[in-house]
């Protein structure tokens, strides 16, 4: 059996990073059980100038997601380019 | 300054207060305003996580983080950290640690405009 | 509060502010009010060394030193330090100093008042 | 030839020392050329509870003494308690 199961999720984008992606809410078709890490990647792929920043996180439901984190459809991921607050 | 009194009470000894201001000048370059963004709900929790964070390394009575989004003017307040204790160390070390944890990890970016471009602070190496 | 816009500036990024309230309590005795006696003349050299001090030492704009004397009653600021800087290390490290040293060297002398009586604060061993 | 000669100092007291000496002001009648460091030997002589304090300092002319200093008669000299500002 061969199956393609993929899911369509929404990435909201910051600072520099809405910028770079040219909208505050992206969305990307990716396979069910992409990590974070996984989707940081395709980010930079999709995204080249991302890979250019000193860093950038990836937030999962409101917490800086680690790279072996599932994604789920629902969730609410969000691109964190360096912070600069204070 | 709402936030100093919100720190006081008759059991703290201390206040340490941290004030940020807008600098109007960067690396010798005049700075004409700036602009903060957030992402405000996991700022609020990043915020919450700092000072939860304070409350179990020091013997802190309250503390009051408050930063302002948006455009700012040279000179505005654009972040104050308010916090008390009886004695005065612990207010000194955790209003620090929370004013440096706040520039590393609370999702909020701050862009300088120049009279000839704008920056994202930090963005890049 | 008077004294943070009298320290801040547009070349300053970052002011620290340490206030000094009274204690309802010192070493779980309850305290009724306090009372500061001072040798005027001389407090105002002292700080003014310490001002200098900090000057010296960091990269700082500006500093004041407030200290009230006289009976002050429960939660009541005696003491307000305001330092501003470029840089906020700068301003933390200030502040604290001279709230170090002062407490060290300006001549001002606290009395407390107790329900069954009074102590002068650390004249005794 | 022997020569006595003395000199009248006003010494301010402060704080607990205030309440030691009995008054703000209190005036000694010292040989010329005392040094501070005398000064405050004397003082701790005629009033032994100064000698049970933390600590005393003198000030002359607002400033803290060093024990080697001379005392003139119109320098302005203060017993100084441990102090507690702040």
């Amino acid at each position: 059996m061969i199956e393609l199961s993929n899911m369509q999720i929404k990435i909201q984008t910051f600072g520099i990073a809405r910028e770079i992606c040219g909208d505050a809410q992206i969305s990307m078709l990716v396979p069910e059980s992409t990590t974070a890490g996984q989707l940081k990647q395709l980010l930079t792929e999709q995204y080249p100038r991302l890979g250019a920043l000193a860093s950038f996180l990836l937030a999962v439901n409101e917490e800086y997601a680690e790279p072996h984190i599932q994604l789920q459809a629902n969730d609410e991921i969000a691109v964190i380019p360096p912070v600069s607050g204070g | 300054m709402a936030c100093i009194h919100r720190v006081s009470g008759p059991a703290s000894g201390g206040i340490d207060v941290f004030i940020g201001t807008v600098r109007d000048a960067t690396k010798g370059k005049e700075v004409l305003r700036l602009e903060f963004e957030t992402y405000e709900k996991m700022a609020l929790r990043e915020m919450q996580k700092i000072a939860a964070a304070a409350f179990e390394r020091w013997p802190v009575q309250a503390l009051v983080i408050h930063h302002r989004t948006g455009v700012l003017q040279i000179g505005e307040v654009a972040v104050v950290i308010a916090v008390s204790a009886a004695h005065r160390d612990a207010a000194f070390d955790a209003c620090r640690f929370t004013i440096n944890t706040l520039k590393q990890t609370v999702p909020i970016w701050k862009k300088e405009l120049f009279a000839d471009g704008e920056v994202w602070v930090a963005a890049h190496p």
